[in-house]
């Protein structure tokens, strides 16, 4: 199995989970991030004061599947996820040796 | 002279009705998203500042200060800046009449949230209150058009407006609706589960201080213990009964009483007991909040079947509670309302009363909205709105609780040059 | 009839006292989950709608309006509606009385936080101002049982309540604890860490706006000016000391003075002088202060020995203070009181009226408790609980910063239809 | 003798007053860092419970109420406890002026957040009100040095200072920046991001509740119609005026309008208002908002220029419009004003008032800051700034909105055992 | 050495840390994380609209942990998160190349 | 490539970003989470109820980077992080198998 996971614009997330969805993925993990990277940040002023905020909010949505989806997983992240703009993100897929479905403790693709 | 109780009474009104406006920026700025709460909340304040000076420079005037052109509306420039009243009591008259102003244009601003460039809302404010709610308010209240003397109120009859139900609510539920449409739906309206409200308590805050004020919206003018005492129990129940109303109806429909409607139906009922505070009995007073209540819990959804963009339902509950609360007056009110064998008569004036306002502020702030919206222009970009109109127009957000998104970066104490350079000149 | 001085004084305190049941919300709101915090505030502010509409219907009427029924309580269809004083000054009364029963019943949430299903709290709100709160005060304010003409008055000497030590404080102490026992302990309680107040500035929010209404609360009802600005003195400096000996309490005991600790000494000495406002001196105001925040300070951890789950601390607060402020009259009342020589009737009388209405309202509120419990059931489920009584109850979650919890999920516009079909009948 | 309009008048302007205090905790609250809300709240909470007791004490006694010690102060023991008023209307005024004593000392807090011990500032605030404010109100409102009859005032001519602009703003601003320079500036002033505000909403509703409470402060004196509405219509229209001029200032600067600004404007309106309220033309309030507002968004950058961490502008806002309402009577007071022909006269007197107020107040707040400092230590220690000064100072944080940050960890109910033992002791 | 995750029921969170205590381990690291899977979400009325919230909370919980105790260490997460009811959620284990502990520099099983 | 993980100090953000900056390390991605370890945790007192909180806030660093970097990375990110008291966090290093930038749907070190 991979985990896949993927850095991606807030707002691509419905985007995205219906891609996956509509692929056959039946679930995966979402969490909030923040990205530092090519994007430009933007500017704000308190009392005259100005902040720059070069870390900007992005997604990382994590999914399990098993190794021969990996490669077309990626593709419709990759699809899915795109503007063109600097900010998009990053995908990247990594190995696991081991995936458990706690509710019935089956093991390997049949618990993803 | 010594201080009256009437003096002290209407300047403690007065100071509650100002506090509504904040209040009204919270039970707005609740019900927006996260990214949008300053600039909702700042379209309530600027108002404040803006609808303040206009006020005391001319607004005043134009609404009843001035002498009468023709009917229409006061020499603005008879009392420009108060002249004439300092030194008279008068003057506390004139600081109540201007909370009511300013209140009015801010409730507008619900229709368009999330989405108007704060610039041109800062043109809109001083334009609207120029040529629509001093003229509407003079109309009333001022001895013009719709009063007892006036061309309109002299053959349809006198409208019982006492505390505003069309000067302030109709007039302002009118106006939003006109500027939803001209600024159009925000992106991803009825679909987006983003634009839920996101600090119900800032609604209750708001709700909760609105109808504080409300006492001093509502009481303020009376100067006899038992109307006073009258427009004071009225003002509890109406509102209460609304509350009550809305959530039943919320239970019916969906399944569960809400927060949410529970403030909302604080504020139906508060609308619609605003004309008729003075003019119905307790009893009255809670059938209206039940009608007002149950009808504006089933108007806001109005919006998503006719596709107008009303963002925090300024219509379905300032027009629609308007309209019931000026309307019912031609049944219930005490002296001359239909069930009270009083005819049609108060019926027919409540009617043309309240449509002639609808007309002209239709009209008016149509003229003034495109004529905004085509110079300068009234809608910011889709990617600002995207952003968060917050940083977009004010370059501020709302919280910061210690989370990641601004922690890091770097900072820039830009005054401290250009400040000390500008205040050195 | 010109408006009065007195007359704008009432008006003015009433809106006070009834801003202070949504300060109340905030006050309670900020010391619970965030996933019960629109429950929390929804339980004060249905108390405040319904008890609205049922003072003025018949609650008045029991509570003084109307004519004895054997000293028990006023009749309630005598002014059924209020109908008798419209056009009297007396509307005022009404009012200002109306919000004193409102915030009694709501103060009993607070014992129930997190775990009462909202159908039960509304079915237990208007029979409990009807058959607790509307006696009780007739009783001691409304010429009944504990009046110096009343049975048990005449007998045991006339107690001193001026603003309701006894009516409200001790009455809705009792009744909290009596819920808080048949609805049994929270999930998790005196365990579960989560169970810490989400947000410490709403409960600072509620505990200023209560003290703000305070002066209102104990005010209203003076007609003298050198009583009035006793009132208002004692209003100001008892709860600066107890804010004070709760800090220094904690301070000693605990190592740091809070927030939290801050705003329940403020609430906690209001609560004391409530009763004592108009009867003793400024200094007596200072010494009762320091005992009832101190006091409460202490109190409030007795529900973790003996196991009753008061959740936002009614006994410790309200139960407690309230007696202190009461018992303490018979010492420090500045005509009648121990230590200015009156002898014991003045703490008689006031143990007397403690005790009664402490086991009135304390067997009535279990009956109707139970009533309740036994049949619709009072508590929400263990999942509900769970997940959270603001979605289970109201489908309604407080905030959303712009987390992904709800942003993503889809939306229907649903009265869209229903709303139209319905209004359209 | 009954309650007069000037009693009813004066009781709820003080409750507005009142309320200001805890509107100040809001307005700075929301200001700081999350992680140091509570702190700051405190600063002003603590400020209001022991100034009320001191004020019964002796405070009230040493600002006028005792006699005269050589023009310097009223003897503090001649009313110990307000005891010779009891029993007469003067107990209003002496509660009115309270509040006054209360907010100012809260004010200073501003200049010192983040770093304070709490224990530093409980000691600060008693000795301050003590030999500072109370002085300081002696010598302007209660016939001390700087008053008609005063040394000083009888050499310089009488100032004017209607409602405070000396007495609460000149004094705590300066006694702002002299603690700031005491204390040292945050680690990180200037260069880290994580310093701006985490809740704008909460400024604003601190702004707003002040604006609502102001009304009091200002008008609270009047006992005339007609100056009691020149007050109320300029405590409505300066801050309007100064919310706009501070919005235009920083669209013109750094491109944007922010609502922290308008909040600020109104503050500094409010502010520059203040001594004038009564003696300037509605058309004057406009103007001096208007500069009030620019100059004070132009001055709150100095600080980081001059390097001393007045950290949410008590300077910048405070002592710089405080001045600047205070000297622009010497121009624009209505009848002794230079633009109205009065000659130099009244703005020499308010330029020594000014100068004195601040020089009395610069040196003795240093040398109390200063002993309090070089004894126990007034700033809280590096690693506790870093933790955060709520958790270190008082053992809490302002939020839980359910993360992951406390809701796991252990709960010992700690009062239940100990609470109780002390209670049955 | 490996890489446990473990995605929860955010109320399981203070078991998971007594039982893997229990057991031995002496740090972990926890987020918040929102799910998406065969659990059902939950619907929200804000004046009459009806939003259906599908992501639902969850804890992240992740504990590095050496080779010989990662099987152990999963069957202990695996029974103390498992309810039985759908959205208990999923185990994965990755393999690590290195691990450090940044206060002494320590590298390997040391480092855990 | 490797995917480096460091669980730090919040406070030490700045400085490591700083560090990978002038290190050539074009982006990162940062999250909010919450340890459990060695370092004490604090107090809270809540009307005198006190609440022990075992889980500290720290912040989770991902860096994606080439092989040859990793390294070099994993030693300036325990430099920067490191004060010497307990708490001061973990990285470690996890292989990936393929990285892609959304935006250009560049892969391998190219997308970095
Ligand atoms: N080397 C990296 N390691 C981990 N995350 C990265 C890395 N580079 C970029 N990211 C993440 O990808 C996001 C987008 O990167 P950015 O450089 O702004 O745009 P793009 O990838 O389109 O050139 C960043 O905000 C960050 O969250
Ligand atoms: N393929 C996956 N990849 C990553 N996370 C997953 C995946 N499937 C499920 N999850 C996570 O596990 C949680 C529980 O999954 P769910 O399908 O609701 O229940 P169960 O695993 O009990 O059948 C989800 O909320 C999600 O966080
Ligand atoms: N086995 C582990 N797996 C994952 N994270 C860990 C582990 N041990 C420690 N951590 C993380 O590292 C942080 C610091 O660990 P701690 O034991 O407090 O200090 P130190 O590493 O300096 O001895 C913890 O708060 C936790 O986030």
């Amino acid at each position: 199995m991979k985990l896949v996971t993927a850095i991606i614009r807030p707002d691509k997330l419905d985007g995205i989970r219906e891609a996956l969805e509509s692929y056959g993925v039946q679930g995966l993990t979402v969490s909030q991030a923040s990205g530092y990277g090519r994007q430009r940040g933007h500017t704000e002023v308190y009392r005259g004061a100005e902040y720059t905020v070069d870390l900007l909010p992005k997604a990382r949505v994590e999914v399990l599947v098993s190794d021969e989806w990996a490669d077309d997983i990626v593709d419709v992240l990759v699809a899915t996820a795109n503007t063109g703009r600097a900010g998009d993100g990053k995908v990247w897929v990594v190995p696991v040796e081991e995936a458990v479905r706690v509710r019935t403790g089956e093991r390997g693709d049949a618990a993803l | 002279m010594e201080l009256q109780p009437v003096h002290v009474w209407m300047m403690v009104c007065a100071a509650l009705v100002l506090l509504m406006t904040p209040a009204l920026a919270f039970f707005y700025g609740g019900m927006t998203r996260a990214k949008s709460v300053l600039n909702m909340m700042m379209m309530s304040f600027v108002a404040l500042g803006i609808t303040a000076v206009v006020w005391v420079l001319w607004g005043n005037s134009m609404a009843g200060g001035g002498s009468s052109v023709g009917g229409l509306f006061g020499n603005p420039f008879e009392q420009f800046g108060l002249a004439g009243l300092i030194g008279t009591e008068d003057l506390i008259g004139a600081g109540f009449a201007g909370t009511f102003a300013i209140i009015t244009v801010a409730l507008i601003s619900g229709a368009i949230a999330d989405r108007a460039r704060f610039g041109a809302w800062c043109l809109f404010v001083p334009v609207w209150v120029t040529l629509v709610y001093a003229p509407v308010a003079f109309w009333v209240w001022g001895g013009g058009l719709l009063s007892a003397e006036g061309a309109i109120g002299s053959w349809a009859g006198e409208a019982i407006d006492y505390a505003g139900g069309t000067v302030v609510h109709i007039n302002a539920g009118v106006a939003g609706l006109v500027l939803a449409l001209i600024l159009g739906q925000r992106k991803g309206f009825g679909r987006d589960p983003g634009q839920r409200p996101h600090s119900i308590p800032f609604v209750m805050l708001g709700a909760a201080l609105l109808w504080f004020g409300w006492f001093g919206f509502n009481g303020g003018a009376a100067s006899d213990p038992a109307e006073a005492g009258l427009i004071w129990i009225n003002t509890m129940v109406a509102p209460g009964a609304a509350l009550v109303a809305w959530c039943v109806t919320e239970r019916i429909r969906d399944g569960k009483p809400t927060s949410l409607g529970a403030a909302s139906g604080v504020v139906a009922g508060l609308v619609a007991i605003t004309p008729a505070c003075a003019d119905v009995s307790p009893l009255g007073a809670v059938g209206l909040g039940v009608v007002a209540g149950a009808a504006s819990a089933l108007a806001v959804g109005l919006k998503y079947r006719f596709g107008y963009d009303d963002s925090l339902d300024v219509v379905g509950v300032h027009l629609v509670s308007g309209l019931i609360g000026t309307l019912a007056l031609g049944f219930i009110a005490r002296d001359t309302g239909l069930l009270y064998g009083g005819g049609f008569e108060q019926l027919g004036a409540q009617t043309v009363a309240a449509v002639v306002s609808m007309a002209y502020t239709g009209a008016a702030t149509l003229a003034i909205g495109l004529a905004i919206h085509r110079t300068i222009g009234f809608r910011i970009s889709e990617s600002d709105e995207q952003t968060g109109i917050d940083l977009a127009e004010h370059a501020e957000t709302g919280y910061e609780y210690g989370g990641l998104g601004t922690s890091a970066g770097s900072f820039v104490p830009h005054p401290a040059t250009s400040g000390h350079l500008e205040l050195s000149k």
